[in-house]
């Protein structure tokens, strides 16, 4: 029985291999082809796991293979039986011992980098900030350095840090951009902040994580990452062209639906904010650093 | 008749679903070819006196199999559905809404109304058996509990047809669960439901609790318990300390709900994040109580069928212990991505890789029990060898997961979901399947038959890495879990149809295993010897299945393996002591109030999911009454006579 | 009711409080103390509760003006009273 | 049944019941110095509520001790050690929880 699992094993490996790589190209595998800093971070951690953990899973499941093989039942099987045999000192200080170093040491990859997530990536350029706001069921992106709104897409520079400030005027979601970087919680009378940055230019799909209900399957966003000097010249079209935002246009964001992309010259005055402290949010004081220049 | 129920008939009754017409007309049909068979053959009174109102450990035991059993099937009829729905982009079998429903069902019903149950099942049959115990400490208590969750998960399952089904995810997080999102009576369902059923699993948690710490035959230290009962008792700890948070947060989401609170509300200085908490503090240590128990089946089972003592017999119960506290400090994992800070998310995350290490231990120890032993592969074994590699990949993927700025590309990902689908199929499932083929000829007194036995594992182990490997690949793409559609161009559709052909695999196997179970009531190898698989503890001792009182004769315990130890002082021929004479045994009364108690409960509920509060008040009412008469209630036990005894042991052919 | 060991308890027990000297009653005072110590989880997580929604009152009172401290300090010390009034009947 | 009037006859002859009528001493001196202390205003708020605190453990020790007879038990007190865990997993929920909505992380400089 233990041969033939394997074969079997093997087998369906095969042939999974076989349509996985006949069905999808390797950089659809968005986690593993970052094109920022903190995705690259993200990545490295993965593998560094990876490998970690496969010091003792692949001898564990080879050992039993083994093992199973060598001491079944069988009428001739002279391997040795020892059927009293069940305690080691030393046997078990190793099993003790070497799952213990594995997670020391993934232990302090995992501390620095958690704490390293929460600062900038890189301190040379000046962080963009974006206002980003999760609705029912689309996406609300604000730029208080620019003045301009969009829904469902955002564009930002290239190489530059940008700091997305994250709330939610409808069930929690959760903001997940996987080329750049991992996600975090929108939610309601919260403000959090999450920093992001692509080195590559390119069109980075982004998307909720987290369940909000009906349409949550559609709420999808794209993430453009353009240079400097076409960001400022975007911006500066969304501001001549687009329609603004208006109270009442806001009212309907809000309201359940699906939307199309949209872009917004301007928006109300201290929205976001608004949004945040709707309902006495913002729970405790202290976070209300985070507003920074724009102080309500 | 109550205002309410003018405005509720038209919403009463779920309608406009072919799938739900078809449950509609399967449920009238089974229930009445139910009352046809049993009026037919007048097995009323038996049905009441023989079942509803036992307190017998064993029978509670079986019940709970079989509750744990047809929810399976309907948890993963619901599995299949999701898996046909995403078997290929843009497909239009399942909208949105019954799409959200039915994942809804489908996580609450496996967790809470399969998993569960099927652990309360393995205790109920093996720990008494094992300790040498006639019954469970309180017995009552236990059919309470029993009828709890049976009428808990009743609840549950009626909003399928009445109602409507909750559609907020099993993890049911406010606002989305809060009334002005989620109107209906869909949310109450879950909310009661899960109430009136974790009531009953406190009482067994302490329950269990008692009987082993109390309730041990003479002799049988602590140290010389059976692993099974180690991983019982390290269960029933965490169920102690980790229900009563659910009850909290379940009442506060309800209080909302039905009494205009804002504990959770978006609005008005409500605070959904710390649902979350409260529900991650329980659901955490939930993981734990369901897989421990499997831990103890895969010790017993790996010992049995090793013909070996379990290798490292302390570390065994060090690690179950330290699994069972360490994982009551693990619970943000959950949500790092809610952005607690560095601070948290480093303590939570280094707390996580921790409990890793006990749970490798064991793996190594099992692996050790079996060399240099002799390895018999029946199907309890293999399911426990198919639990090894499963449970060492659904590990390695947990550690992964457990690196909190990692965690940021994984969670809500598919990722996530074929993780722990791995350790809470690949541990519990196998586990309880492991354990019900080994216990079943204690329980009925034959055997299940192992080549379909064999046949339905194939299926369903094959099916669960061809369903589940793809989805860690389809989560590094970027595909979340709970989308109901995904469009083409991705790269998800081929990893999805393959997952499907696996969840289909499965569904094979689990068809075989009940196709194992009705061929083998008829045709299984009977089990005269009452130790079929030359077992090593006390419960092989009896006869299959065992006489209500268990014990004739309390055995006297000198050693760990206490059976086996007999069995060779037997062999070696050394002179076995003299038999106590007989005494007179006192046992526990049957009761049909647990049962009275318990329909009164589902009608209260019933009545809190629809604002019906006449129905609840009556429900109510008649609680207290039963709980009264509980208290006033001195005819509970009686003796059983040593002619009866005598009688009893010789038909067994036991002197 | 429990199924009783034998006579486990004749001697050893003659020190230990009268509440302790059957099998029913150790069982079903050890299985008290478990069940106060879920009931500890429990409103340990209502405390907790309580700390973090403290001060979301959306504008609602305060403890300041929901609390009657006379009120509360006649009833706990009516139930502190209540731990003793059995005690002339036991003299 | 024999052995029930006799352990009672035991315990009439033991005297009067100190142990409770020393608990109850100190349970009500617990509570009203926890009174005094809130409305003389007698300290700042954290020192108060720490001091609360105290007060308040030493209260359900009073009650566990002395009217509850917690460490009466045949057999091992199992159930100390399960109290004993118990605290410790309260400190974790409450300070936890605290900790954990404070989120004292993503959203400072």
């Amino acid at each position: 029985m233990p041969n033939r699992s394997g074969r079997w094993l093997r087998w369906i490996g095969w042939l999974g291999g076989c349509l996985v790589v006949t069905g999808c190209s390797p950089e659809q595998i968005v986690v593993f082809h970052p094109a920022g800093p903190v995705a690259a971070t993200e990545e490295r951690l993965i593998w560094t796991s990876i490998a970690l953990v496969s010091v003792v899973v692949v001898p564990v499941i080879a050992l039993m293979f083994y093992i199973v093989a060598r001491y079944r039942d069988r009428p001739n099987n002279n391997a040795p039986y020892r059927p009293k045999w069940s305690e080691s000192k030393t046997l078990e200080i190793i099993w003790w011992g070497i799952p213990i170093v594995i997670i020391g040491i993934l232990a302090t990859f995992t501390v620095r980098d958690t704490f390293a997530l929460t600062r900038p990536p890189e301190k040379v350029s000046s962080p963009l900030t974006v206002q980003v706001t999760s609705l029912d069921w689309k996406w609300l992106f604000q730029y208080p350095d620019h003045g301009v709104a969009t829904v469902n897409y955002c564009e930002i520079p290239v190489g530059r840090p940008v700091q997305f400030i994250l709330t939610s005027n409808a069930p929690m979601n959760s903001f997940w951009v996987p080329q750049l970087g991992g996600q975090e919680y929108t939610m309601p009378g919260m403000a959090m902040r999450l920093w992001l940055q692509a080195d590559k230019p390119g069109v980075y799909t982004g998307r909720g994580a987290n369940f909000s209900g009906r349409g949550y399957a559609h709420m999808t966003f794209r993430v453009v990452a353009v240079s400097d000097d076409e960001f400022n010249r975007w911006a500066a079209k969304v501001k001549q062209t687009a329609p603004p935002l208006t109270e009442d246009g806001y009212r309907k964001l809000v309201a359940q639906g699906i939307s199309p992309e949209l872009s917004f010259s301007s928006y109300p005055k201290g929205l976001f904010e608004d949004t945040i402290m709707m309902e006495g949010g913002m729970y405790m004081k202290h976070d209300m650093s985070i507003l920074g220049h724009e102080k309500t | 008749m109550p205002v309410g129920v003018q405005n509720y008939t038209t919403h009463f009754f779920v309608t406009g679903d072919p799938l739900i017409y078809g449950v509609d007309v399967s449920i009238i049909l089974v229930s009445l070819a139910i009352v046809y068979v049993l009026t037919r053959y007048r097995k009323w009174g038996w049905l009441w006196r023989e079942w509803l109102t036992t307190v017998d450990h064993k029978r509670i035991g079986i019940m709970y199999l079989i509750a744990a059993l047809l929810m399976l099937f309907r948890g993963g009829v619901d599995g299949l559905l999701m898996r046909t729905q995403l078997a290929w982009p843009n497909m239009h079998f399942l909208e949105a809404e019954h799409y959200n429903q039915i994942f809804t069902t489908h996580g609450t019903i496996m967790i809470l109304f399969m998993a569960m149950p099927f652990i309360f099942a393995m205790f109920n049959i093996a720990v008494p058996l094992q300790i040498g115990a006639r019954d469970v400490a309180f017995p009552y208590l236990n059919a309470i509990s029993f009828w709890l969750f049976f009428f808990g998960a009743l609840l549950f399952n009626h909003s399928f047809v009445i109602g409507g089904s909750p559609d907020a995810g099993w993890t049911s997080y406010p606002p989305l669960a809060d009334l002005p999102f989620n109107p209906g009576p869909g949310e109450n369902y879950y909310l009661l439901g899960l109430q009136i059923s974790g009531i009953g699993s406190i009482a067994t948690g302490i329950n269990f609790f008692v009987t082993i710490l109390k309730m041990r035959a003479p002799g049988m230290t602590l140290m010389r318990m059976p692993l099974f009962c180690w991983s019982v008792l390290a269960a029933c700890i965490i169920i102690i300390f980790a229900f009563p948070v659910l009850t909290v947060a379940l009442a506060l989401l309800l209080i909302d709900r039905i009494a205009g609170a804002h504990f959770f509300t978006m609005f008005d200085g409500g605070n959904p994040m710390m649902f979350v908490n409260m529900f991650w503090i329980w659901g955490h240590p939930e993981v734990y109580i369901v897989v421990l128990p499997a831990f103890g089946i895969f010790s017993e089972v790996v010992a049995t069928f090793s013909r070996k003592r379990i290798f490292g017999y302390s570390s065994m119960v060090a690690s179950m212990l330290a699994i069972a506290v360490i994982s009551y400090f693990t619970w943000v994992h959950h949500f790092f991505t809610m952005g607690a800070g560095p601070g948290v998310n480093s303590f939570f995350a280094v707390a996580t890789m921790i409990i890793a290490i006990p749970t490798g231990v064991k793996v190594f120890n099992w692996l050790m029990t079996m060399f240099q032993g002799r390895i018999r592969i029946t199907t309890p074994m293999l399911w426990t060898l198919g639990f090894i590699p499963n449970f060492a990949i659904g590990g390695a993927t947990g550690v992964m997961l457990s690196v909190a700025p990692a965690d940021y590309q994984y969670h809500n990902s598919y990722f996530l979901i074929a993780h722990f689908h791995q350790v809470l199929i690949g541990g519990t499932v196998y586990g309880m399947l492991a354990g019900m083929y080994y216990w079943w000829p204690k329980m009925f007194g034959f055997k299940l038959d192992e080549r379909l036995g064999k046949w339905a594992f194939w299926f369903f182990n094959i099916g669960f890495y061809v369903c589940f490997l793809p989805q860690y690949l389809v989560g590094f793409m970027g595909m979340t879990r709970r989308v109901y559609i995904y469009p083409p161009g991705l790269g998800w559709e081929i990893p999805n149809l393959i997952s499907t052909i696996g969840a289909y695999l499965m569904g094979v196997g689990f068809i075989l295993i009940v196709a194992d179970v009705v061929y083998s009531i008829r045709y299984g190898e009977r089990d005269l010897t009452g130790d079929p698989w030359d077992g090593r503890t006390l419960e092989w001792s009896l006869s299959s299945p065992p006489p209500h009182y268990n014990f004739a004769r309390i055995p006297r315990v000198d050693s760990r393996d206490a059976w086996w130890e007999m069995k060779q002082r037997r062999q070696r021929g050394e002179p076995m002591e003299e038999p106590e004479p007989l005494r007179p045994i006192h046992m526990p009364k049957n009761s049909g109030v647990p049962f009275i108690l318990c329909v009164a409960f589902f009608v209260a509920g019933f009545g809190f999911v629809f604002n019906w509060y006449v129905f609840s008040v009556i429900g109510l009412l008649t609680v207290a009454i039963c709980l009264f008469h509980r208290s006033f209630d001195y005819d509970t036990d009686y003796y059983i006579p040593v002619e009866e005894l005598e009688h009893h042991e010789a038909a067994l052919g036991r002197t | 009711m429990e199924a009783v060991h034998g006579d486990l308890h004749t001697a050893a027990v003659r020190d230990v409080p009268l509440e302790h000297t059957t099998e029913d009653g150790q069982l079903r005072i050890f299985g008290f103390w478990i069940f106060i110590v879920s009931d500890l989880i429990l409103f340990s997580t209502l405390f907790a509760t309580f700390a973090v929604l403290r001060t979301h009152v959306a504008g609602g009172p305060g403890p300041a003006q929901l609390f009657d401290v006379g009120a509360f300090t006649a009833e706990t010390l009516i139930l502190l009273i209540f731990t003793v009034v059995y005690l002339p009947g036991v003299m | 049944m024999a052995h029930t009037s006799e352990g009672a006859a035991r315990h009439a002859a033991s005297g009067p019941p100190w142990m409770h009528i020393i608990g109850f001493v100190l349970s009500i001196v617990l509570t009203l110095a926890a009174l005094w202390l809130v409305l003389g205003h007698a300290m700042r708020p954290a020192p108060l509520f720490f001091t609360i605190m105290v007060l308040a453990v030493l209260q359900i020790a009073v009650q566990l001790f002395f009217f509850m007879h917690i460490t009466e038990s045949y057999g091992p007190a199992w159930h100390v050690w399960m109290l004993a865990l118990g605290v410790v997993l309260v400190v974790a929920i409450v300070a936890g929880s605290i900790w954990i909505m404070t989120f004292g992380g993503d959203v400072a400089y």
